[in-house]
């Protein structure tokens, strides 16, 4: 069976979606989708034995082989654990969302149709070995996204998050893309594969670091790294099915997966290690810090999520450090990527239980305001135990899987310091400080949002609805991933062969050749080591600050709101609109005068600095043909009645002024002869001056009182300039005629082959007839044009667009 | 107010026709001589004028009853066959034929396709200042 | 012969150029618009058509061509010119350009106010 | 005197430019026609302005001494089609006049958001 | 006898150039069309020395020609500045 | 059937006459300019066929030899263009039925729209830099004719701008056409090719360049001579903005390309990076625009500027990426914005105005529409796999290749800025609280619709199936990057 088909099964099953809905109404359509996802996970897990072996999978098909873009379907360890957690968490979702969303209320085929996308959508991301095909996927993850965030599209909020998240993913997600093309350039090839086969030869390229960056900020968007999570607390408007999944367990862990699968390519960089594990660390302590500002209980899992987020990216970060150590081996350092896939695990499990908690009680409450919940404990045991040992695994306390990555995650930290690299025996000791900062605030936030909501006082007088436990089929998800939890804790080390080994030897190539080379072993207890005290102390001053919260949460509110991200991307919002209108109001005001200005002026300085910059000026005084006096007189009468027109106050006076330029040019051409030219002219100008007073004769004079002297005097620089650049290019041209003109064979075949005496005619009719074909079209359009626009007069109700 | 033009009456019927041949003259000369289907166009078009100055420009519509649209349409049409003819001989659109015939009282004559195109160029010369013309001059 | 054609010639277009530099003279000096139009089509007119002839007959009698076009113009001229001269003459009366102040007799005025007179009561009847 | 030429030529077109960049459009329309004007003799000049003799065949001039046709034919099509131009102008401006009432350019700027 | 058309062509110039004084100065526009009518058979004058000095017949057909649009020119001129319309209409007026 | 590619521009061209002897007859003019059109369309195909199979064909006309007379040249970027153009018309045809009111039918709307038609199918087809001229002033005065067509007060207002505009660029273009002649003393192009090469001193012809830039700048809309185009554009009826919106600009564009590929390369260094700098800068001044506006048309109509930067950026880099990029995003251009315009007409007709703050809400009842127009919007942000993003991929691949890296970071950059703004639409119109609007009878709703989603699907279908094209513009950028393919083509004799 192709893996790539695979990909598109949930798409190309969404067509049918709709058709359900129509036709099936009476049974929630959500138990037809989660037969897919189910499928899914099974099939995929069928492969664990052969890719835990270091095996691996690939199909292709092609798309454009033109231009060599095509969809590749690669699995490896880091595919296939990315793979599983989105078919069954997702199918989890599909089952909750069975009992979250009323099958009456809710348009249920839209939402399934926009989740089975983005399923597609999130394997063609961690399978596409194409950087093309990978980007795509990527993208149709942002739209999916916006469209399930948007998915109560009349609520102002919706709309907003929904379009703040697609701004800052797709942002990330053009980047990305030229970081690909760059890669692209640089390795000739799309394959991420053949790229990474060639990681040496593509650092020393003068575009390695720019693609580094370029695909560091879609990643960083994409994870909501700093300074880009702001967009994720707002996606929290989606259904909470959707935050569970999207926002928690996948979408966000694409920029995770994205930074994992080019550790091999750009781990060779310092400034891949630095920024990734910089803003990782970075981004946990900021968001966890914040998470404690937050009232809404989603906004407290979305802060925990950014922090989270943070920490596995730092590990990367770190994870990559590695291949800048010789025989690391039997350091610590190979905790790293172990820790970071194991946390992802870990993370992936309790943040989706703790969605759905989330999720439960907004649905049985009717709030998520976290001031108005408490003491729901007894009200919803179930809930609560689920939310417990989700919140504690988080925290890091054991018996739960999220103790062991948490521990590890210390160990690696802590490690970093003990190698001279990039500098981090001077700054790396920030690391383990920064570190260890941030998960004394994941305590407190994991605790604070259990126990503000299921501890303390019930008020029931503030809440929509009154509060009980939810249906079984609900609790059902959240329940399983809280065994998870369990699970995992009990038996770390069949996950870590089974599914992180795998992944780790996907990131870190350079040092292991299969996953059973990965030479951890998790265990329970380290010894009294530094990270050992380090958890203790994260115990001890987390349960100190929580029990204090009270007192020192108010504090968050000094904190100025102009200062925030969110006013930074409103501030932006606001410039693209309302600023991009003032600004362009400068330019853009209506006025024809203003337009000519600018337009003339681009001319003349575009011209006539080409004209400089290339020395193109030359007069040649040869080949001149005499001056008469007689054409003297003749210029002149020109520019006589050029001026005349110019200084004119009468409208009649200017129109027979330009009759007589008309004229005068009509001198030229005989002088210069040419007597068809002369005879068209004049009668064309008789013509045109008929016209000229036919058509003015309701005008008004000209009047010129209200032009100003600024006016005129900016008029005549301006007309000056383009004056001198047409004089100067003219005299340019004649001096460098360089090759004997094509006419020289009208000329000489004119009698014997065209059968003509007057050259210009039968040029006009022979020659170059064609011209003269669409010319007098040009003056059939005029004419039907002019009949039109007098006898056709539209009022303004008739020019609506619509027929009656 | 209404006066009558009785000299410009009368010098405008002898004049029509004086400028009417001189039209018809320089649109067969002009493949030999300076002219062609766009002068002659025009002369013709100016004694139109001429009429509708002297004579109002309803008595001129109601002496000449044409659709001028239509009669650029034709020319157009016309021109262009001309020029297609060479599509069914299959050789590049425009190519012209022409030969010269020894005629009785004309003597040597050349007879040439693209004296048909000139037509054409005539009519919708014509066609279209008239209808510019006269479509204004109708017009309040 | 050729030197009496080309003496021919030189006094038909000496003739002529004179005419038209009085013309000239005429329309810049002479005080109003009626005056003028009088240099204008008189004088102008007798000087284009003599040097039109002496033209044609230069290119008759020396080149050989006898060009009927030539001969079209000078009739055509001969027929038009006056009456321009006429219509102007009559145009700038009724729009209402004054004549000059040394004008000392205006036998169209009564007769154009009568006629604008009777236009104007006219009018209201023709709405 | 292609030199001549190309200061006229030159001239043309700064007038022209100075009146299109007038407030009235009868100004604009003419500034136009000269701009037309500019365009057909530069066409004409430069083909060359040395030729003795119109490009029509006669007995006895030499194929040199003919003036250039081409630049000619160019010209006159390029005539009769400003001219199309100009009469559709000419018409749209009467029509502006009789429905905006106005022939300033400034007034009729129309506001951005359009009614 | 080239020299006597120049010398003539250069006094029909001369001429040319006082018309175009009256064309420019006005006052009325009477004045101006009564220039025009003159500047347009003084033309005729000079494309006929033209013709005389380039030795060619072929502008011999641009007399004709502007002798017609002169005349139509000033005719039309005239209606305008008498009526300020040109053609004559049946109805309404 | 040697004169087979002249098939697509006199076809028009006689049944745009024919129509002009009846403009009152509705029911022909409909059926007479739709059979017109459909047999444009099959003659550009075949036109395709023909040239991919047998090479580029070309014919000079009046069988004169190819300098002397005019050649008429079809290679496959012009064969592709033409086939492009006669689909937007057909389908502006059928949006036209329901939309463009019986009494601008009866005022030769149809001739109108068909001379368009010929002209910009001869101005892509043209090989001589004079005839170009002429065939670009028979789509402008067909195009003044429809900026007017109907004489409403804006309409003419607006008409005043766009005229005068285009009269200055086509003096300016008479200028340049003389400049080059006395350089060159020839204006067929393929003889220009031949000649330039040969002229030593490259100065002025750089100058040349640079005037001809100027000037189909002008028509294309660049920075900064773009300022005529938002208001112009914003006149006239829908069905014949997204003729202009789709057409007129790229004719502008077609013909930089075509010159600065094929004969103005004497100074690659100076004027093609001039090019590449008033690329960006045009997208840049078109993003402003787009997001300037809360008025549906006045988005898209930015968006063609935006569009115009990002086709000429890629031509301005002068390798195989940035020129096929090029010819892919100028046919998916035409495309989505004939497209777009459509289907925000629809929107406009829906709610009776144009303006966003007043709409909302229209995804409850026009479900399709939305969904339609989402598509779309996608589509002209480039979002793969829709027809925006190979162009777009090809284009910042040229541009990373070539020596202006840092523009396809502003070009990735204003994808999302394009995005924003066709979005905004989206959430705007069809998100949102429902508001008032218009009643309009299901059989109208349905015959707009109809040719708005054919042609959607038709981008699809342009993206999905690249593929299909690949080929085709594949011959068409050798013809671009080779001139000497060209030029033998025309001069073979």
């Amino acid at each position: 069976m192709s893996l790539v088909l695979l990909i598109f099964l949930p798409i190309i099953a969404a067509f049918f979606i709709p058709l359900l809905y129509k036709k099936l109404g009476q049974i929630h359509t959500g138990w037809f989708v989660l037969l897919l996802p189910a499928a899914l996970f099974i099939y995929y897990s069928t492969l664990l034995p052969s890719i835990a072996d270091g095996g691996s999978r690939i199909s292709e098909l092609q798309w454009i082989p033109s231009l060599d873009i095509a969809f590749i379907a690669y699995i490896d360890g880091l595919s296939l654990l990315f793979s599983l957690l989105i078919t069954g968490i997702g199918a989890l979702v599909v089952l909750y969302s069975i009992f979250y969303l009323d099958k009456h209320r809710e348009q249920l085929h839209n939402f399934y149709v926009y989740l089975l996308m983005f399923m597609t959508a999130m394997l063609g991301v961690v399978q596409s070995d194409h950087l093309i095909s990978l980007y795509l996927f990527w993208e149709l993850t942002s739209i999916s996204s916006f469209l399930l965030i948007g998915y109560w599209y009349t609520r102002d909020r919706s709309r907003f998050g929904a379009l703040k998240s697609m701004m800052i993913t797709v942002f990330g997600g053009l980047m990305m893309l030229g970081g690909f093309v760059l890669l692209g350039i640089m390795g000739g090839t799309y394959s991420i594969r053949e790229l990474i086969a060639q990681a040496p030869e593509l650092a020393g390229h003068d575009f390695f670091v720019w693609a580094l960056i370029l695909i560091l900020l879609g990643a960083f968007t994409k994870s909501a790294q700093f300074p880009f999570y702001i967009w994720l607390p707002d996606a929290m408007e989606a259904p909470t099915p959707v935050s569970a999944y999207l926002h928690s367990a996948t979408m966000v862990k694409a920029g995770l997966y994205l930074v994992a699968r080019f550790t091999p390519i750009f781990a060779v960089s310092s400034t891949w290690v630095w920024l990734v594990t910089g803003i990782g660390l970075f981004t946990m302590v900021w968001a966890s810090f914040w998470a404690l500002k937050q009232k809404d209980l989603k906004g407290i899992l979305a802060y925990s999520t950014v922090s989270q987020l943070g920490l596995i990216m730092s590990l990367l970060g770190a994870s990559a450090a590695a291949f800048h150590v010789e025989d690391v081996i039997g350091t610590y350092f190979v905790y790293a990527g172990f820790a970071a896939i194991f946390h992802l695990i870990n993370h992936a499990v309790f943040k989706g239980s703790l969605f759905m908690v989330a999720g439960i009680i907004d649905h049985e409450t009717g709030t998520r305001d976290i001031r108005k919940l408490g003491g729901l404990m007894s009200l919803m045991p179930i809930s609560f135990t689920i939310a417990m040992i989700g919140a504690f695994s988080m925290a890091g306390l054991p018996p739960f899987g999220g103790f062991l990555s948490k521990e590890m995650f210390l160990t690696a930290m802590v490690t970093l310091t003990d190698f001279n690299l990039f500098q981090f025996d001077t700054w790396g000791i920030l690391f383990p400080v920064i570190a260890w900062i941030g998960s004394v605030f994941t305590f407190i936030y994991s605790f604070y949002f259990v126990f503000h909501t299921f501890a303390g006082k019930h008020k029931p007088e503030e809440l929509p609805k009154k509060a009980h436990e939810a249906p079984i089929g609900m609790l059902l998800s959240p329940a399983f991933l809280a065994i998870l939890v369990l699970i995992i804790f009990i038996i770390p080390n069949v996950v870590g062969d089974w599914l992180v080994k795998p992944a780790v030897a996907a990131i870190q190539p350079f040092i292991y050749s299969s996953p059973q080379e990965v030479p951890v072993n998790v265990g329970y207890w380290h010894g009294a080591n530094t990270e050992f005290f380090m958890t203790l102390g994260i115990f001890a001053v987390g349960f100190l600050m929580f029990w204090t919260l009270r007192k020192w949460q108010k504090s968050y509110d000094l904190y100025p709101d102009g200062l925030t991200l969110n006013r930074l991307y409103d501030n932006l919002m606001f410039l693209s609109d309302a600023g991009a209108n003032r600004f362009s109001r400068l330019y853009m005001t209506g006025f024809m005068r203003s337009y000519l200005v600018y337009m003339f002026s681009f001319v003349v300085i575009i011209v006539l600095g080409t004209f400089v910059l290339n020395d193109a000026f030359a007069i040649d005084m040869n080949n001149l043909a005499p001056v008469g006096l007689y054409e003297i007189v003749i210029m002149l009468v020109l520019v006589g009645s050029t001026l005349t027109i110019l200084f004119s106050k009468s409208r009649l006076t200017a129109i027979i002024a330009l009759g007589a330029v008309g004229y005068t040019v009509a001198l030229f051409f005989v002088i210069f002869r040419a007597p068809d030219l002369a005879l068209t002219q004049l009668v064309i100008e008789t013509i045109s001056v008929a016209l000229f007073l036919l058509a003015f004769y309701y005008l008004p004079q000209i009047s010129r009182k209200e032009e100003r002297m600024r006016f005129r005097l900016g008029n005549a620089v301006i007309a000056l300039g383009v004056g001198v650049t047409m004089t100067l290019v003219a005299l340019a041209a004649h001096s460098g005629k360089a090759i004997p003109s094509i006419s020289e064979f009208y000329k000489e075949t004119v009698y014997t082959e065209a059968g003509g005496g007057n050259i210009v005619n039968v040029i006009l009719v022979d020659y170059r007839g064609f011209d003269t074909l669409f010319e007098i079209a040009v003056l059939g359009i005029a004419g039907i044009g002019i009949i039109t626009l007098i006898k056709l007069r539209l009022t303004k109700k008739e020019g609506q667009h619509e027929n009656k | 107010m209404k006066t009558n033009d009785v000299m410009l009456k009368t010098a405008t019927k002898v004049v029509t026709f004086i400028i009417l041949m001189f039209a018809v003259h320089i649109f067969f000369a002009g493949h030999y001589t300076p002219g062609g289907g766009f002068i002659g166009g025009l002369l013709t078009t100016s004694a139109i004028v001429l009429l509708m100055l002297a004579f109002g420009i309803d008595t001129v519509k109601k002496i000449l009853p044409i659709n001028y649209v239509v009669l650029s349409a034709v020319g157009l049409l016309i021109a262009i066959a001309t020029a297609s003819a060479s599509i069914v001989f299959d050789v590049p659109f425009f190519t012209h034929a022409y030969d010269y015939f020894d005629l009785p009282l004309f003597g040597e004559t050349s007879l040439h396709s693209a004296l048909l195109f000139d037509v054409g160029v005539y009519l919708v010369v014509v066609g279209v200042t008239m209808t510019i013309i006269q479509t204004i001059g109708e017009d309040e | 012969m050729t030197t009496i054609v080309n003496i021919l010639i030189i006094v038909l277009i000496s003739t002529g150029v004179l005419f038209s530099a009085v013309t000239a003279l005429g329309l810049v000096r002479l005080p109003d618009v009626y005056t003028r139009t009088h240099a204008a089509s008189k004088s102008s007119t007798l000087g284009v058509l003599a040097i039109l002839f002496g033209t044609f007959l230069h290119f008759w009698l020396v080149e050989g061509i006898f060009n009927t076009q030539m001969v079209i113009a000078i009739v055509f001229l001969f027929i038009t010119a006056p009456v321009g001269g006429h219509l102007i003459g009559r145009a700038a009366y009724i729009s209402g350009i004054k004549v000059a102040d040394e004008t000392v007799r205006d036998d169209l005025g009564p007769a154009v106010k009568k006629k604008k007179k009777r236009f104007a009561s006219k009018k209201p009847a023709d709405e | 005197m292609e030199i001549i030429m190309s200061v006229v030529i030159g001239f043309l077109f700064m007038a022209a430019v100075y009146l299109m960049l007038s407030k009235s459009l009868i100004r604009i329309i003419i500034g136009t026609g000269l701009l037309s004007h500019g365009a057909h003799l530069l066409l004409l000049t430069m083909g060359g302005l040395g030729g003795s003799a119109p490009p029509v065949v006669a007995e006895g001039v030499a194929v040199s001494d003919y003036a250039d046709p081409l630049p000619q034919a160019l010209i006159l099509t390029a005539i009769v089609i400003s001219f199309a131009v100009t009469s559709f102008f000419l018409v749209v401006a009467y029509r502006a006049y009789q429905e905006l009432g106005t022939d300033n350019m400034e007034l009729l700027k129309g506001t951005e958001d359009h009614e | 006898m080239m020299m006597f058309y120049w010398i003539a062509l250069a006094i029909v110039s001369l001429a040319f150039a006082g018309l175009l004084f009256r064309l420019i100065k006005g006052p009325t526009v009477a004045d101006r069309v009564v220039a025009l009518d003159a500047i347009g058979i003084s033309l005729v004058s000079i494309v006929a020395l033209l013709s005389l000095i380039s030795e060619t017949e072929f502008f011999l057909e641009i007399i004709l020609l502007l002798s017609i649009l002169s005349f139509i020119g000033t005719a039309a001129f005239a209606k305008f500045i008498e009526r300020g319309e040109i053609f004559d209409r049946d109805d309404n007026r | 059937m040697s004169n087979l590619l002249l098939f697509p521009i006199l076809i028009p061209l006689i049944v745009a006459t024919v129509l002009m002897l009846f403009p009152n007859k509705i029911k022909m003019q409909r059926m007479i300019a739709l059979i017109g059109t459909i047999a444009t369309l099959a003659a550009s195909f075949f036109l395709i066929y023909k040239v991919f199979n047998d090479g580029i064909q070309v014919v000079t006309l009046g069988s004169w030899p190819a300098p002397f007379g005019i050649s008429m040249v079809s290679d496959l970027f012009s064969a592709l263009l033409v086939a492009t153009t006669s689909l937007i018309v057909l389908f502006v045809i059928l949006y036209s039925f329901p939309t463009i009111g019986l009494k601008r039918e009866q005022s030769f709307y149809y001739p109108a729209v068909l001379f368009l038609m010929t002209g910009v199918n001869g101005a892509f087809t043209t090989g001589d830099i004079f005839n170009l001229f002429v065939f670009v002033e028979v789509l402008l005065m067909a195009s003044y004719m429809l900026i007017s067509h109907g004489g409403q007060r804006q309409q003419l207002r607006e008409s005043i701008k766009y005229l005068l505009v285009n009269i200055i660029s086509s003096a300016l273009f008479v200028a340049s056409v003389a400049l080059l002649y006395s350089v060159t003393g020839t204006l067929n192009m393929a003889d220009l090719a031949v000649k330039i090469p040969q002229i030593e001193d490259t100065g002025l012809l750089t100058v040349i360049a640079v005037m001809f830039l100027v000037v189909f700048g002008f028509k294309a809309a660049i920075f900064p001579l773009y300022f005529w185009l938002p208001g112009s554009y914003h006149a006239p009826p829908m069905p014949i903005l997204a003729l202009f919106g789709a057409l007129l600009t790229k004719v502008g564009v077609y013909a930089i390309m075509r010159t600065y590929t094929l004969f103005f390369t004497m100074n690659i260094g100076f004027t093609h990076e001039l090019l590449a700098i008033i690329a960006i800068l045009t997208i840049l001044a078109g993003c402003v625009g787009a997001l300037a506006y809360f008025d549906v048309k006045k988005i898209i109509i930015y968006n063609i500027i935006i569009a115009v930067g990002v086709i000429l950026f890629g031509v301005s880099q002068m390798n195989e990426a940035g020129v096929t990029g090029s010819i892919l995003y100028l046919i998916h251009d035409m495309m989505i914005k004939a497209a777009l315009f459509f289907l925000v007409g629809i929107v406009a007709v829906i709610f009776g105005t144009s303006n966003l703050r007043q709409m909302g809400g229209l995804m409850k009842t026009y479900p399709l529409l939305g969904w339609t127009y989402l598509v779309a919007a996608f589509g002209i942000a480039g979002i793969p796999p829709l027809s925006g993003f190979p162009g777009k991929l090809l284009i910042v691949q040229g541009g990373f290749e070539g020596p202006q890296f840092w523009g396809s970071i502003v070009i990735l950059a204003t994808s999302l800025i394009v995005l924003l703004s066709a979005v905004r639409i989206f959430i705007y119109a069809f998100w949102g609280e429902p508001v008032e609007t218009k009643p309009l009878k299901k059989s109208a709703y349905r015959a707009m619709l109809i040719p708005s989603i054919i042609l959607v699907a038709i981008t699809v279908v342009f993206g999905v199936g690249a593929e299909l094209f690949m080929p085709f513009i594949m011959d068409a950028t050798e013809v671009l990057l080779n001139p000497s393919l060209y030029i033998e083509a025309v001069l073979k004799e």
